[in-house]
């Protein structure tokens, strides 16, 4: 059996803990992902969004309080409802907008679309459409991480390295997901894969994807599973520092079932029929914003602060992304294959962690 | 005969063939309670029950696979991509097992495979391919691309009832654009070209999507007398219908919305360079995407993508030679 | 955890039981497939079969047992180590012949070679290289057997169908083989998988392929898995006959994992250096048909008698075989597309147990 | 300078660049401690050990993937596929994630994949493709496939090298039959095509094993004088090369071991017969592997590879045209 977390807030101070700074980001990167996403909404009804549009509302807290727990020199390969981990990693809301709107600001500069982007100078590749294909990439990483000598805090003056992926529910049932989890497995690398079990695939409820829950198939491939609120960002955090701390001492990969519900439709146009009410009512209780809100009036944040300081980046951003060209068509055949290799760089890591190591 | 738009016509040569045969049934990703990612199945799952329109786990290759199982044994399963583009996941199933099996041991597949394939509304570089032409090269496949609401139902039912594998490629950016007069119950398109236009000085060769950019850059150009063949079929390919087109008119222009190397326009282009050469007045002009992904933001997609201008000039320039 | 069962042999009389005339038959097609196949590198050796060859010496037991217990309503995806399974269902020595020479008359006709057959007139589907898409096939196989109304045994007289298919340890690292567990498992479909776990993928040894053994995957699809020995012919049967009552009975899939060894090389040329001596001893010690042959030895069966009758089926078969011309170079394109579709057809089965039924 | 097979040649470019770079390492199954199926790794485990030298999972698809996300971290990865066929099974990670990275996200993948493919000895349908084109209609992949030992040591190195992802066709066909001078050390051969033979009557364009069957079939050819082109890189493709032959030799031959239609021979002639019709003096004649898969049986194999008789005859067809 999987074990079972309900993910109560580490101690302050501990190695691994929050400070109160720490549990304010956290917050802050949920409302800037949510922020941005209904902004972006707006400028999709506009029609100065083209494609279609996928957000992550309702599950901010499963990529913010993962990606908050990785080192600057860990590696990322970050999924369509994790707009969080972006952020956390240092991409601008403004060269966010400017990737949905097809700017030459944006992320790709116009070469992809809403969220299948990544900036390999925060240390991340961006995703293709093909779930779960990036499952494999990251588990490649820790591959080489391993081969590099750099995976174990032993290694380079502590700072082992460590791969994240993110992954839904509904990719589970392909062939890569078992073949990044076996290769992990039998590899034991530096790996935490983070299943968003968001209780469909597209229209597809869980039991038309698995018998049993996946969770389950992680001490098959010999390494941890655990289920873990996925609607609460520390309760997130917390089960990914663990997991991170595992593998760069060299105990191998961690599936993380984050349980959470995709309160929006599958992208822009889908209007959820298939969706009962009460389990949309059942979990808008749960919002993990207003969780961690809850939190912080209790420890005597001024929560409202927190909203403004995101408000005008978000305003910001938009501004600056709206100034952005659209993409020079003459540019349209340049740079398919590269002349020179480059290499993931590393990102932004605001966890306070980070900040205290030797 | 009703009028109804290309969408509605692959839905109406479903509806009408699963009603004709019980041995047909439907596997995809939301096909079922959702209808489907472009409603082509919508209202499929009330008419037929869960169990002949079937929604499947995300697994191209379990799509292909159990179909091509299903198959032999008796069944005629209609497989749902729900993007062209995810046909890669399932690739190994399609081009190993699925066409090569009737050649290997004598058992036929009689499987479809529908994929909603190509761009021109910002679907960025997964959402937008048009990879017919890795089927064209893996012998055992059948591949058609319709480009009329009445082919679209006739090539469909001909797919089904056909005894090997068939890749159905049906062109999103034509669902709902394209309407047509279309026969009622069930008929079958023979996988055959077909003359769009009928024209003397050029003609322009494409299939899907871009026998509409071939007939609107054609259609009055500058008095010239321009043919359009529309392939329908790619495996079979129409190679007498070509060479027919090439004797008639002499220049031929190839439009593909593919990537231009090794896409379908070259193996049309080869087959006239060998077997009509002795017809040709000018070069083989071919009019594609260039080989890069397709992107998003809508000027480099317009950019790469054949639009009806690069196709003109291509004519204008070619009937000038 | 996986059950682990030692099988033993069932009662005679009892349904699904053996009786002597079953029991001898099991050896008999285990002596002929090993039988064939040394014949057959004889052949090889002298130049008559072309390309390579592979062989299931030491194996026979586990396509022999299982296939023995299966239906000729049945369907069968058999894979390369898996002669017997074939012998079963009918395909003469012959033809057998015929296929490895790339004769006119072998199964495929030339097309094909080596073990990449399978004859749909008895109800099999030949494998293609790629390991191990047949387990797809197959559960496809069940899956339209369920929607035909054919899976279970109340469907139509008693007489459910189910398939089965064989796949090596080695396969199990590939995603379809997950794709297809888990497909099986979501639709709880008529199957039996085999999985035949002899102690390499080629060079490649277990550790390399799985940090855990594959059949405790089974669980987290939600069937059951069980280890079987399967250098034991009779354990085989009685194993593949109970998941196939529970298949035909809707009671889902079942893996079975048949530990046996590999004991020739991979294929002709492979001279097994990385196999360590004491442990090809340790297997010689529990050869699958030796141990046969003393438990009908104890029964008082003439066993050489079985012996003098498979040997002269084997060099009728040569004979034959040897008769047969290359195919005709004029048909080498023929038949790409049919004209017409075909369907898997029943097969032979020997058991006694088909012949009781109502 | 050594004398060497093709195959010890590529053993050589992989050991000396292994030697050169500590970030390549290599990937497949059955690499390790038996050395690969075909020996090309035997003794490589002994000097670099497991972590270089990787015994993979039997999972295509998880060897290219986890390949790419080795190299965007700093290595570079050197996959073997046991043969090309099972490439089908990493299909779409090479597509879709190596292919288009680069020019979607600006990150480069610098992977090599190297691939043992061709017929001729009987390996029938699974064991005896030549998949290149398949990869020639997928941006962003680079396609190299060598015919001599000189040019096997120095594309390999010239791929691993390369800052993205190439794709390196060994022929099997070629491993222990063709012998020749090899430069010692590391050097890279240029992705452009080569005159494998001067001649100015007829040209033969081939690349691969074909380029032998070419240059034997047109050894003696009633005295003409037959320029044989050895293509040797197909992404990028030299098409200055190829046009300047067309315009020296104005007659041209293709010849392909690949299925015929849509096969890297189509994008070649459909090139010619945009670009260099002018001066063309005959028909764009190829020579392939007519659409089926490999058989098996010797007779049946023989019958659809193309072979030097083929050769001849299309070339002797062609002169006196
Ligand atoms: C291989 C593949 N097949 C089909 C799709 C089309 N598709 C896009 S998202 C989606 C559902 C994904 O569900 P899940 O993995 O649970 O992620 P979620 O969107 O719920 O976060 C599907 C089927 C795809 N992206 N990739
Ligand atoms: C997808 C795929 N990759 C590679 C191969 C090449 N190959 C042939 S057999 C084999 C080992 C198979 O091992 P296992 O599944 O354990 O079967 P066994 O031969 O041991 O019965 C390999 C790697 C293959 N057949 N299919
Ligand atoms: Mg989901
Ligand atoms: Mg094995």
């Amino acid at each position: 059996m999987a074990t079972q977390t309900s993910g109560p807030a580490l101690e302050e101070g501990a190695t691994g803990g929050l400070t109160l700074d720490d549990r304010v980001a956290l917050l802050k990167y949920m409302l800037l992902m949510r922020g941005i996403e209904q902004r972006a909404m707006t400028l999709y009804r506009q029609g100065k969004v083209p494609g279609s549009f996928y957000d992550g509302f309702g599950q901010e807290a499963v990529s913010v309080g993962a990606a908050f727990a990785m080192a600057p020199e860990d590696r990322l390969c970050i999924l369509h409802r994790d707009l969080g981990a972006h952020l956390i990693r240092g991409v601008t809301p403004a060269r966010i907008f400017g990737q949905y709107m097809g700017r030459a600001g944006g992320v790709t500069g116009g070469r992809d679309g809403n969220v299948h982007f990544g900036d390999w100078r925060v240390g991340c590749v961006g995703m293709v459409s093909m779930l779960p294909d990036m499952m494999l990439v990251a588990t490649g990483m820790a591959m080489a991480f391993k081969l590099q000598g750099r995976a174990h805090a032993e290694g380079r003056g502590g700072s082992g390295r460590c791969a994240i992926t993110w992954f839904g529910d509904g990719s589970t049932s392909r062939g890569d997901f078992h073949e990044a989890m076996n290769w992990a497995g039998v590899q034991k690398l530096p790996i935490v894969f983070v299943l968003e079990n968001n209780q469909y695939a597209y229209s597809t409820p869980l039991h038309a994807q698995f018998a049993v829950d996946p969770v389950e198939r992680a001490a098959a491939y010999g390494f941890p599973g655990l289920t873990v609120d996925g609607n609460d960002a520390e309760a997130m955090f917390a089960a990914t520092w663990e997991a991170r701390e595992r593998a760069v001492a060299g105990g191998g990969p961690t599936l993380i079932e984050a349980v959470t519900m995709r309160m929006h439709g599958h992208a822009a146009h889908d209007d959820m029929k298939y969706v009962p009410k009460s389990q949309l009512e059942e979990w808008r209780a749960k919002d993990p914003i207003e969780r961690q809100e809850a939190r912080l009036r209790e420890l005597g944040v001024d929560v409202e602060a927190v909203h403004e300081e995101v408000k005008r980046e978000i305003e910001a951003g938009v501004q600056e992304a709206l100034q952005m060209p659209m993409p020079d068509p003459a540019t349209a055949t340049d740079g398919l294959f590269a002349e020179h290799a480059n290499e993931l760089q590393d990102g932004q890591a605001p966890y306070s962690g980070w900040r205290s190591r030797p | 005969m009703s009028v109804m738009t290309y969408l509605q016509a692959i839905s109406d040569g479903l509806r009408q063939e699963m009603r004709a045969d019980e041995r047909v049934f439907l596997m995809g990703e939301d096909i079922g309670v959702f209808g489907g990612a472009f409603k082509v199945t919508d209202g499929f799952i009330e008419e037929f029950g869960s169990g002949r329109v079937m929604d499947t786990p995300l697994a191209e290759s379990g799509i292909i696979g159990t179909a091509v199982g299903a198959s032999v044994v008796g069944m005629r399963p209609v497989c749902e991509m729900q993007f062209a583009d995810f046909i890669s996941c399932g690739f190994d199933q399609l081009v190993n097992v699925a066409g090569k099996t009737r050649y290997r041991m004598g058992l036929a597949v009689p499987i479809t495979v529908r994929l909603p394939s190509g761009g021109g509304f910002s679907g960025g570089p997964f959402h937008s391919q048009n990879p017919e032409a890795w089927f064209m090269h893996a012998p055992g496949l059948k591949v058609v691309a319709p480009s009329t609401a009445e082919d679209a139902k006739g090539l469909l039912i001909g797919a089904i009832r056909d005894p090997n594998p068939v890749l159905y490629f049906e062109h999103k950016h034509l669902y709902r654009r394209i309407k047509g007069e279309v026969a009622d119950g069930t008929f079958t398109t023979p996988f055959t070209a077909r003359v769009a236009r009928e024209g003397e000085d050029l003609c322009v060769m494409a299939y899907g999507a871009m026998v509409h950019t071939a007939l609107e850059a054609t259609e009055d150009l500058d008095g010239a007398s321009v043919r359009v063949l529309d392939l329908r079929s790619l495996v079979p390919l129409d190679e007498a219908a070509i060479l027919d087109s090439v004797q008639r008119c002499s220049k031929v222009v190839i439009v593909d919305e593919a990537n231009a190397t090794c896409a379908a326009g070259a193996q049309v282009a080869a087959l006239i360079a060998e077997k009509g050469f002795e017809d040709l007045d000018g070069p083989v002009v071919r009019v594609a995407t260039p080989d890069v992904p397709i992107p998003f933001s809508p000027p480099l997609e317009q950019a790469v993508l054949p639009s009806v201008d690069r196709v003109r000039e291509a004519c204008r320039e070619l009937l000038e030679y």
